[in-house]
């Protein structure tokens, strides 16, 4: 096996070109077994929801929000360590992100059009979706500015728009790179995808500047977005949503479930698709390390928040605490404290860092954990409002379950497509940590040995 | 190969005319439904002119629509009131006697609704004749039609137009019209 | 520059309290805690006159009842000390109301009677606004609903009947407000005299404990509960600013 | 374009077809559905499409007979609201008198004539014509009648008043049949016999509750379904907020809080049968401490002699000290008013306790006075004598069939199957009887076991009239007219009657072709006995005024004045110990049932609005439930949900328990209502009906059913059935949802603006 810096310029090229063009039947089989799992448990489910109405979910009075918005805010979460990370490593100058921070940003892309099909799935009538978006008419009707939802269309447009150009920009050389060891369709793909990239100076030069620029818009905006998502709970006066805290919360928790994501996915591209010599150790390292702060940043938010609801000394909120802790749902919430708090734990180990199995399975511990809290957030504090006669209970349906599983598969199968359209490994920053031809180390090398 | 764009476009062209010419076909279809089979001007079932009643002979609507005036329909004449008349004037018409046939088999006549307000609307007749408007301000001319044909498409623009620019009290107020 | 104006004024207006500077009419219901017994004739007459629907045994054991109006009940003390609270429950028509900020569609929004309105034919069903109502009075049509022919004879056609995907509460008798200024515009007035108009609940009230009434009239039947001293408002530390006021129950130090 | 081949070209052929086609379709699918304007022929007078009319009619769905206005809209009923000129009623209605709604439009009402096709009970029924069934069933009729075996048929009905019950009474005297019953399982026949006893009175008294301070009910759920709920809801609300400074006070006591016990100020758990004992035990102290003062005061303290307040105490299991307390304050508020029914009523002592609760209101004077018992002036017009069965009259009823006295068997809107226990045989007896001919509009149980099903109509497709009992303190006629058409093909009860006879040959007897012609004639005796006014010279204008406003009558109370109880009335005051069926060592449990909120007697089962109404004090909907105290509970170790067996000398049922906060501990306690095994597709198979476990016990002065006089045991079956519930946690924790004002804050301020709510025009329009 050959170690990081054996790898030559052109085999660089070569890997990631034959990454694209060469395709077992292994792909087609997981890409169809994908698209099958999407369609029977996504868009059958959805199909008869939408004819039957919401009720074939197991949402009630008063639980009116269930799994859909758990979803949609886990996706949203997911999403953000993505493009996120991705520029903020890009502007610290971290040199392990090149190896990864394409599939990065394309998790944030894809998370983000599945959040957005949940929340298709969980309005009551998806077909009028479209009144929420600001556009003039007879009527000078216009959507409620006012309303933290419109924030969420707003903030999450922008926040996909914002990553689509930030990863398809950095893609342009890459596009040009494949564009001109591919023939066929495929060449006639890149040649337009690549926009006549041509890689004079100037294009580089202006490449850097733009994909500087935007990395800086996007972080504000990435913290906004989930800010924002918070507030759809957070300005409500249900108690134990009603909390200040929220927002630094789920911006936490997003970039927490988020890294675990990437974790996750660097796991699967490496085994699955030949990149081990460039996602190596060190991204796993690092990732962990990133993973046990956030762990720690986390479960100290979520003390607080235990802190808050005792200290209100206020019927309703120290119930939601008793109900959270110790009512119907405590068993998830103890399970997601085990996944997000006390598991993490095991990161101290630079061993267990650099062990990829053991990181795999946290990871993937860690989103059931942090999807469990986002189901807790609309769960247990909708059942156990201000009004004890209408307490309830929420369990979900097998069309939410069904849907939550097609919502992976939908995931997995836009994932697999990008992979053989988009370099998933960045070919020239990849390039930009090799030993050039014929200088010595580079920072890159320092930074490992 | 090379950076060229243009063998691509080439590749492109068939399949990019191929949407063009679907899209054209597209909005022909459309429009073309709407203008040849419009549904609305519908067949009644016996017919009626409003050109020879309104129009030629003048007879105000409100004779026939006499609910418009007090309830929130307008209401269609019923079978009786068409034979108030009609029992002495053109008696031998083929379309009185049909209406004649109606009368006898004490039988309702199924007229086709062509304006037709969408269930969560609640559009009062009385208020708006009280107000002074004309009738063909919304139905169009009528007394020209020997087939009524519904002029305007009824829905939510026109009425806020209308709200606004003649001032209505709280006419915007989505509850002054939706129940 | 006057589309700027335009714009601020309107952004002005908009972010007034309530919306409005001053309500036309400002619809309150009082109810009399003392006088209320739970006897529900109230929910039956609601039922009957905003058709709204009957759901079936699953869909209530699911937690998916649709009555606008509803009685709370709640015990105090242990037998044989024990006390029944009852308290009947709908749409507060508050003024500063939760759920009107943060449907992004405003299907829901105040209007200049004091009305917290719900158009149904504009919800797209996101829900939040039950999230956000602290009363738990806004109902969800989580499917079509179904009426036995000949049960469909019943439905007021002057209420829309609600399809799958939409939001609905109680609107205060929309249709009887609009009936009541309807008639007072055909007695050539402009505005509706206290006591001619009752949402049904009100009017069917055996115990007549339920009043209703524009309380800006200061002689109306209304204002006069408002001055009770037993007047207050259910979760008034949210702020909600609610147009249904209850008054005390009474009781006794048996 | 030159480089278009052939190929290319279909290809944008194909494209642009499908294109337009799709568009085409696209716009096809924006279009609105045809609707037809169908006006009709013929426009009924005073009709304008989209204007509602509201016709003023009597609402028969209990026997309160409430006014009611009936909002029509094209000529569908929309709604059914009070009637604002009824004194019962004055506009407010209770929520199964609004329900009547789904009785009219019930998709399981019988359609037309049935004639049975299988075995008794089968539910195989084959259509046929009124024509037909009519001249069948009058032809043997009148068989009968010749032949002199008239009195073997005999009329079932339910609780009929006014012309129906005159007509349905002079129809079987021309049978020669005495055997014309009417059963409602809450008639209160007891009460009934008590105010005979001690008032000498055959019409139940008025109870001006609105007017008393002082309220001691022993049993009567009187805001639930005693008597007249909806007027007492109203006397209820103004006693307590509609006076300047004075608040009434109301004490209820019975072994299970009810709905009146849970809006009243203090509820009092007194062990099931001893509440007479209590009344007695209050009695005693009043007289004790000189607040009773008549000339036969000796007489009375003999009679109370054996109620001391020790002993009272131990047999009723209320402190001697609250006995008393109770006693001050009934006989310190005046006005006041002791009310008796329900279980109190309908136990071994029933009518012994009714009159130990009469005897109170006379102890500390509150008969015939305003705030107190008032008597009633007997109806304007009915039947000349109550035809109203007591368990012991249906039971020889029973047993007639047995022995074959009954050759035919005429029901109408009774359901006996349903509303009698098991063990009253009543089911059997029927198929002993060789013909049975319903005239009910649904088909329950004791329809199911008919030959011939003769579907009247509703009584809003129906004209009749009613004396509301208990009336208000005078005179009141109310006339209920059809605000529809009849939906099916079915007829009125009196139509039905009436055609009957006429097919009988008893032209002369009948001369009137149908009910609303009775009714006229009939009301002509009404209008001559009234005083003659100018502004009503003839019959017709009176007769029309009548049926636009939907009542007819006084609107003053005149004092009764002074009343005095025989000597021996007060020699004969006092109240056994209630005898139990089942000893109380095998059948730990008294059981408690009671007319469930919404079902009433379970009539309002077929109504989907009842079945979905929550429970008013627990919040159950659609099943029976056993309610237990949380110590029994404990005890027995069940919770909610836990289905038992509801075991008793008669029969056993199951049901789940609901641990009920306001329920002694040796008391269990069910709904009515629910049960059934027919009577449509609301009704069928939701719980039980506890009826089925009650033993035959009556009360022996009248006969009437002691429906609270039966003991049970409870046997945890290990099953579980979660209870259907609306309700979610039933304590506030300190929220401060229901807040509580102390006693004189803020009262009475309401009462004017109410007063002025209260009438609201309605367009009264006669047919």
């Amino acid at each position: 096996m050959r170690r990081h810096e054996d790898i030559k310029f052109a085999d660089v090229n070569n890997d990631i070109v034959r990454s694209l063009v060469e395709t077992g039947p292994r792909y087609y089989v997981t890409l169809a077994i994908a698209v099958l799992i999407t369609i029977a448990c996504f868009f059958f489910p959805w199909f008869y929801q939408l004819y039957y109405g919401i009720g074939a979910a197991g949402m009630n009075h008063p639980t009116v929000w269930g799994t859909y918005l758990a979803s949609f805010i886990f996706w949203i979460g997911l999403s953000h360590s993505g493009t996120l990370l991705s520029c903020v490593l890009h502007i610290t100058n971290s040199e392990w992100r090149k190896a990864m921070y394409r599939s990065a940003e394309a998790m944030t892309l894809f998370s983000l059009m599945v959040a957005a099909m949940m929340v298709m799935v969980h309005v009551g009538r998806p077909w009028f979706i479209h009144w929420a978006l600001p556009y003039p008419n007879q009527m000078e009707l216009w959507p409620n500015f006012r309303s933290p939802l419109m924030f969420d269309v707003m903030a999450i447009t922008t926040y996909l728009t914002g990553s689509s150009i930030f990863i398809y920009m950095g893609s342009i050389p890459d596009f040009a790179a494949v564009r001109d060891r591919t023939t066929g369709w495929r060449h006639h793909m890149y040649v337009l995808l690549s926009l006549g990239w041509r890689g004079t100076d100037t294009e580089w030069h202006r490449l850097g500047w733009a994909y500087t620029f935007l990395a800086v818009l996007i972080i504000p905006l990435a913290v906004s977005v989930h800010s924002i998502v918070s507030w759809d709970f957070a300005m409500s006066i249900v108690p134990s949503l009603h909390q200040t805290i929220f927002a630094p919360y789920f911006v936490v928790g997003a970039i927490y479930s988020g890294t675990a994501g990437i974790v996750t996915v660097m796991f699967v591209l490496r085994k699955y698709m030949n990149f081990e010599h460039y996602i190596t150790k060190v991204h796993f390292d690092n990732l962990g390390k990133l993973l046990l702060a956030l762990s720690l940043i986390w479960t100290y938010i979520n003390v607080v928040e235990v802190f808050t609801g005792w200290y209100s000394n206020d019927s309703a909120e120290l119930e939601s605490l008793r109900y959270k802790l110790f009512g119907f749902y405590a068993p998830l919430y103890w399970e997601m404290i085990l996944f997000c708090a006390v598991a993490p734990l095991l990161l101290i180990s630079k061993r267990f860092r650099t062990s990829f199995v053991p990181m795999l399975i946290l990871s993937i511990a860690i989103n059931i954990g942090m999807y469990t809290e986002r189901f807790l957030i609309v769960g247990t504090s909708l059942s156990r409002q201000y009004l004890p006669d209408s307490w309830g209970v929420y369990v979900p349906s097998l069309v939410e379950i069904s849907i939550l599983v097609g919502s992976i598969a939908m995931f997995c199968t836009l994932f697999l497509i990008f992979v053989k359209i988009f370099p998933s490994v960045s070919i020239y920053e990849v390039k930009e940590t090799l030993p050039a031809p014929d200088e010595g180390k580079t920072q890159w090398q320092e930074a490992t040995h | 190969m090379g950076v060229s764009i243009v063998p691509t476009l080439r590749v492109l062209k068939p399949a990019a005319m191929m949407v063009a010419v679907g899209f054209v076909g597209l909005l022909i279809g459309y429009f073309a439904n709407a203008a040849f089979f419009p549904g609305t001007t519908p067949v009644q079932p016996i017919e009626f002119s409003h050109a020879v009643h309104a129009g030629d002979y003048e007879i105000p609507c409100l004779y026939c629509h006499t609910e418009a005036r007090r309830s929130p329909s307008a209401g269609v004449p019923s079978v009786n009131k068409c034979m108030g008349c009609h029992a002495i004037v053109a008696t031998d018409s083929p379309l009185i006697r049909e209406v004649a046939r109606y009368y006898e088999n004490n039988e309702p006549i199924p007229w086709v609704k062509i304006h037709d307000l969408p269930d969560f609307v609640h559009f009062p007749h009385k208020r708006h004749v009280a107000a002074g408007l004309e009738c063909q301000e919304c139905h169009g001319p009528v007394e020209t039609m020997d087939r009524v044909t519904r002029m305007a498409p009824n829905e939510m623009g026109q009425c806020l137009t209308c709200h606004r620019d003649s001032e209505v009290e709280h006419g915007i107020d989505c509850l002054t019209c939706h129940k | 520059m006057s589309l700027i104006d335009d714009f601020l004024a309107r952004w002005r207006e908009y972010r007034a309290p309530g919306y409005y500077e001053e309500f036309d009419y400002h619809w309150t219901m009082t109810v009399d805690l003392d006088r209320c017994t739970g006897c529900e004739a109230c929910v039956t007459a609601c039922q009957a006159e905003n058709n709204t629907p009957i759901v079936g045994e699953e869909a209530i054991a699911r937690g998916r009842h649709m009555q606008w109006m509803r009685i709370e009940r709640y015990w105090e003390g242990e037998y044989p000390d024990v006390k029944l609270r009852a308290i009947p429950m709908f749409c507060q028509h508050c003024d500063a109301a939760p759920c009107e900020t943060v449907c992004p569609v405003s299907a829901t929004y105040h209007n200049q009677d004091g009305l917290n309105a719900q158009i149904y034919n504009r919800c797209i069903g996101t829900r939040s606004c039950a999230v956000y109502c602290p009363y738990e009075v806004r109902y969800f049509n989580y499917n079509n609903h179904h009426w036995d022919a000949p049960l469909e004879q019943q439905l007021n056609p002057d209420v829309s009947v609600r399809e799958k995907g939409v939001m609905e509460k109680c609107t205060f008798c929309i249709q009887r407000i609009r009936q009541a200024k309807d008639a007072a515009k055909d007695d050539g007035r402009r505005r509706v005299q206290d006591g001619e108009v009752q949402p049904a609940c009100v009017q069917t009230c055996p115990t007549e404990a339920l009043v209703f009434g524009d309380r800006k009239d200061p002689e109306s039947g209304v204002s006069q509960m408002l001055g009770n001293e037993r007047a207050y408002t259910v979760l008034e530390e949210l702020n909600t600013d609610p147009s249904v006021v209850y008054l005390k129950k009474v009781e006794a130090d048996a | 374009m030159p480089n278009v081949d052939r190929r290319h070209f279909l290809k944008l052929v194909g494209a642009g077809g499908v294109g337009a086609g799709a568009g085409f379709m696209l716009s096809e699918s924006r279009k609105h559905p045809v609707e037809h304007l169908v006006p009709y022929p013929v426009p009924p007078e005073e009709f304008s499409p989209g204007i509602a009319t509201w016709y003023n009619s009597v609402c028969s769905m209990c026997s309160a007979g409430c006014g009611i206005s009936v909002r029509t809209r094209e000529g569908r009923a929309k709604k059914i609201e009070g009637n604002p000129a009824h004194p019962v009623s004055q506009g407010r209605l209770c929520a199964l008198g609004q329900s009547g709604l789904q009785a009219l439009y019930n998709p399981d009402r019988i359609a037309g004539p049935l004639v049975r096709a299988g075995r008794r009970g089968e539910l195989e029924f084959d259509p046929t014509t009124w024509e037909e069934s009519l001249a069948e069933l009058a032809n043997q009729l009148e068989l009968m009648r010749t032949a002199g075996r008239g009195g073997g048929v005999a009329l079932l009905s339910g609780g009929v008043r006014g012309h129906l019950a005159s007509l349905l009474e002079l129809f079987m005297g021309w049978l020669g049949s005495d055997r014309l019953l009417h059963y409602d399982f809450n008639h209160p026949a007891t009460l009934y016999a008590a105010n005979e006893r001690f008032f000498g009175e055959s019409e139940l008294p008025y109870y001006d509750i609105e007017n008393s301070r002082y309220v001691l009910s022993f049993g009567a759920d009187f805001i639930g379904h005693w008597l007249s709920p909806v007027h007492h809801g109203l006397g209820f609300g103004r006693s307590r907020q509609a006076r300047d400074g004075i608040r009434g006070r109301f004490v209820q006591i019975e072994p299970r809080m009810s709905l009146t016990g849970a809006a009243a100020d203090e509820w009092i758990a007194a062990s099931p049968g001893t509440e007479g004992i209590l009344a007695l035990g209050i009695a005693r102290r009043i007289v004790d401490q000189g607040g009773y003062q008549g000339e036969d005061l000796d007489a009375w303290q003999a009679a109370l002699d054996a109620y001391a307040p020790e002993s009272v105490a131990e047999q009723t299991g209320v402190a001697a000290d609250t006995v008393a307390r109770l006693a001050d304050s009934f006989a310190e508020t005046q006005p006041g008013l002791a009310i008796g029914g329900g279980a109190t009523g309908n136990h071994s002592n029933g009518v012994d306790a009714l009159v130990a609760v009469n005897a109170l209101n006379h102890l500390v004077g509150n008969i015939g006075v305003e705030g107190g018992v008032i008597f009633n002036p007997p109806p304007a017009f009915g039947p000349t004598a109550s035809r109203q069965a007591s368990l012991a009259r249906m039971l020889e009823l029973a047993e007639d069939a047995r022995a074959g006295r009954i050759e035919l068997l005429i029901v109408s809107n009774a359901n006996p199957v349903f509303n009698l226990p098991e063990a009253a045989g009543f089911a059997e007896a029927l198929a002993e009887i060789p013909q049975i001919v319903s005239l009910s509009s649904f088909l329950d149980e004791t329809t199911a076991q008919a030959d011939l099903i003769l579907p009247s109509n509703t009584y809003l497709e129906s004209w009749g009239d009613d004396t509301p009992a208990p009336g208000v303190g005078f005179r009141v006629g109310a006339v209920s007219q059809p605000v529809v058409e009849p939906l099916y093909d079915t007829r009125a009860t009196g139509d039905i009657v009436l055609e009957l006879a006429h097919r009988m040959g008893l032209d002369l007897a009948f001369p009137w072709p149908n009910m609303e012609e009775y009714l006229k004639y009939s009301w002509r005796e009404v209008w001559s006995s009234g005083t003659p006014d100018p502004a009503i010279p003839d019959f017709d204008t009176f007769w029309t005024s009548v049926v636009r406003a939907g009542v007819w009558g006084d609107d003053t109370r005149a004092p009764s004045g002074e009343f005095a109880p025989g000597a021996n009335v007060v020699e004969g005051i006092g109240v056994a110990a209630p005898e139990f069926a089942g000893a109380e060592g095998e059948y730990p449990f008294a059981l408690h049932p009671y007319l469930s909120n919404a079902l009433h007697d379970g009539r309002g089962a077929n109504l989907p609005w009842m079945q979905e109404l929550p429970d008013a004090l627990t919040g159950v909907v659609y099943g029976t439930w056993v309610e237990v105290n949380p110590v029994t509970a404990e005890q027995l170790g069940v919770q909610e949900g836990d289905v038992v067996a509801i075991e008793s000398p008669a029969g056993s049922i199951e049901a789940p328990v609901l641990v009920y906060p306001a329920i002694m501990p040796g008391v269990v306690a069910m709904p009515i209502g629910q049960g059934h095994e027919q009577y449509g597709r609301y009704a069928h198979e939701h719980g039980v009906n506890p009826i089925n476990v009650l033993a035959a016990q009556t009360e022996p002065d009248t006969g009437a059913l002691a429906w609270a006089a039966t003991r049970v045991r409870l046997v945890p079956t290990g099953g579980r059935e979660d209870l259907v519930k609306v309700s979610g946690e039933a304590r506030e924790l300190g929220r401060e949802i229901v807040q509580i004002a102390a006693v004189g804050a803020g009262a009475g301020a309401g009462g004017a603006a109410n007063a002025r709510l209260n009438s609201i025009p309605i367009t009264v329009v006669n047919t």
